[in-house]
């Protein structure tokens, strides 16, 4: 089996560069890849377009890419939790695309699987479907979608294998196994990282091929936003 | 009196049927969650990949990779399944879902909604509720019957961008459950000690009343 | 948790009626719903519309239904191994629309995911792309197709569990999912029946929400095509 | 002497390179798996759902629930993983194979390719050729130079129903070694002893002939 091991984030992300598309997965802080967002700061990488469901928080995930003024675009459904983003955006300083949750997923599925568009009824009739093709199936009106692609995709999984196998947990599975397959270079990062054999064939989430690099994760911080708890 | 929001909640319950798979909004609808009645099997979804969502965890099963649409931490039930965004959406643009239970900045009299952006001032982003209203068999909108400034929410056309059009099927506020129909507004029912003319006066939009409107009761 | 167990393929079955549009699982013989097959050789329906990537062998699969001139159409991709089959639609007793493999199990796909039409670059230029739709994307061509639906899918899981989550065995998992989801009622059968809770909510492969029915299949015969072995 | 089938397998073999990801058609692509160089690192994919296909099983280890697209029992290896039908052919539209190694009836001068039909008299169905031939990066064509009556099968056009347009990068048949350029069929290599004017006269379509032509080592 081919070896897609990296020793660290530093060796996974040495070709990044400035203007570069990143699609970065999570929900919210769920399931982001952290090693990842911190060696980009490290890095010092600008003009950066990202494509990510939610924009982190002020002070973590995407959100310090934001304050380090690293990102030129953003394409995103949701940045509600990010003051820093709304203030860069409603100034100019900082290019939004936001789309449909749904619309963003299939749009990099679309990407990772080579169909360039598909119609979905999501957005019709509102601003999101301005200038689109729009056109009616069975009674029903639907907007044409493009693909989205990027040169880089980062991932952050729980378990992967030295053939970059991966199997997330939970909810933490969410954008990443669509992005790990519309990546130019894939890059994803792993909890717990084992040698080829060692996860189930038959419950692999994202399969090997779609990962160019993997890598062993550090000090996961997991930052959790709403803490809600119920008494036993 | 008008209703609270665990009031609101408590009357859209009353909406769900034995083998329901549901979406629930953030805000209200979340609280639906909390009057299921006993025996009943709805099976919640939540659309970062969760079927089967079950309560918020207990303090020592707090788990970071376990969170719902609204980025609470949540638990599965014996029978969850957990998948992507893609397959999320799956379920929700192909119609799976049975019901779908939203908040609202505005709804108009044609069931068109408005809950995503307010021009200049609140650029949060629709997240799925674009995909959700686009979709959904049946929605039913939790909301307020008024703003904070006393201006109606349900209007003849809505002021703010459109989520989506010709959408909803049902609204519950603390004063009222209206229908939507080709004439408008139907008042179906009025919050208890709440008259037909407050409802008449907080409402903007075309407001149909037939006959006598029982008393909500939850 | 919403219990779709019925007690057999008798129960499960019980409502389809001729002319039925039917979705049935399987690559080749790997993974095709036998129960199902011999329950509706047994219910004597007529004129089905059968969607399903092989039509079985002359005495085993859905070459058993086609024996009985049960089917009036089939959608298909490669049908080679079955001679009954290929004299029925030579005399033009059947009608045969032969689609490429990775369009048929998109086009189901979309159907289970409310995509009424997407843009696909294979069989652009061949008989497939006739009457067909095509745009130019990237300095490409693609077909524009459609989403394939049916009024009940019959599918074949190794385990399930009461809520209609299902999990597959290795490649008999093929087109199961993706037909699951694109039935107005699908029924699956598996070969182990569990209580809800006994699969782990991270390794399901097909969603109980897809699922209408599911009951514990009897006396699989799995047989093989094509026996190779190597020795030790 | 021209290559029996096992010889034209593993002059194909000679194509691959470590780290590819390479999809293998049905009969003498099949064999190729044989002929993988020791220490190269090549993941074979089937389109029934397997990536990292392994040989035959032995007898007791055969498993009727695990198959390759040819329909053969075959096994996994470690890093193996399966999925389902439109995960499979994601892989190929989205251009993750590498390589595409397939049979043809007949191939033209322009690269078309044609290996699904016989109008009237041969319909077994496309299977995921048309998918393979539309998206892979590079496509190799293992096949007889010449039909069993003679006819030659390096055309200037396709006369059997198209599979795919303008895809074939490179053809290896039992007489030649060929690739697909702008002009024609370009001679690359030729079968041991076989001579340049045999495969001129066993090839209909523009053969473009240039230098010395060396001979195939396998």
């Amino acid at each position: 089996m081919i070896n897609k091991v990296v020793p660290s984030a530093q060796a996974a992300l040495h070709d990044i560069f400035d203007g570069a598309t990143l699609m970065l997965g999570g929900f919210g802080l769920c399931g982001i890849p952290e090693n990842a967002i911190a060696e980009l700061i490290r890095l010092e990488v600008k003009n950066l377009t990202c494509i990510s469901n939610n924009a982190g928080v002020d002070d973590f995930g995407l959100g310090l890419l934001l304050q380090k003024r690293q990102v030129k675009k953003m394409i995103a459904s949701y940045v509600g939790e990010n003051a820093e983003f709304e203030r860069q955006l409603l100034s100019g300083e900082l290019e939004v695309d936001l789309i449909p949750q749904g619309t963003l997923a299939e749009r990099i599925r679309a990407g990772g699987a080579g169909i360039p568009a598909f119609f979905t009824s999501a957005g019709y009739g509102t601003e999101v479907g301005e200038g689109k093709e729009a056109r009616e199936f069975n009674g029903k009106m639907y907007l044409l979608e493009s693909w989205l692609k990027a040169d880089f995709a980062l991932v952050k999984a729980w378990k992967g294998d030295t053939a970059g196998n991966l199997v997330y947990k939970g909810t933490a599975r969410n954008f990443n196994p669509l992005m790990a397959t519309a990546g130019k270079i894939t890059i994803a990062e792993v909890e717990e990282l084992l040698p080829a054999g060692a996860l189930d064939p038959n419950q692999i989430h994202t399969p090997g091929i779609f990962v160019q690099r993997i890598f062993q994760g550090q000090h996961y911080e997991k930052r959790i936003e709403q803490r809600t708890v119920s008494s036993a | 009196m008008a209703l609270d929001k665990h009031g609101i909640a408590r009357r859209i319950a009353q909406e769900l049927q034995d083998g329901y798979y549901v979406n629930l909004g953030i805000g209200i609808p979340t609280l639906v969650a909390n009057y299921i009645p006993a025996g009943m099997n709805v099976v919640l979804q939540s659309e970062n990949g969760l079927l089967g969502m079950g309560p918020f965890p207990t303090d020592d099963a707090v788990d970071a990779d376990l969170i719902n649409a609204g980025k609470q931490t949540v638990t599965t039930l014996p029978g969850s399944s957990l998948f992507n965004s893609a397959e999320s959406f799956a379920m929700i643009r192909g119609e799976h879902i049975d019901l779908t239970i939203l908040g609202a900045m505005e709804v108009s009299e044609k069931g068109d909604i408005a809950n995503w952006k307010i021009p200049g001032k609140m650029v949060k982003g629709m997240g799925g509720a674009m995909d959700l209203v686009a979709s959904a068999r049946n929605i039913i909108v939790a909301m307020q019957h008024t703003s904070k400034d006393g201006q109606s929410k349900l209007l003849p056309e809505c002021t703010l961008p459109i989520t989506g059009l010709r959408c909803v099927k049902k609204i519950i506020t603390d004063l009222a459950v209206l229908e939507i129909t080709p004439q408008g507004f139907k008042l179906l029912e009025r919050a208890p000690g709440v008259s037909v003319a407050e409802i008449q006066k907080a409402t903007a939009g075309q407001l149909i009343i037939e006959g006598a409107i029982p008393e909500i009761t939850v």
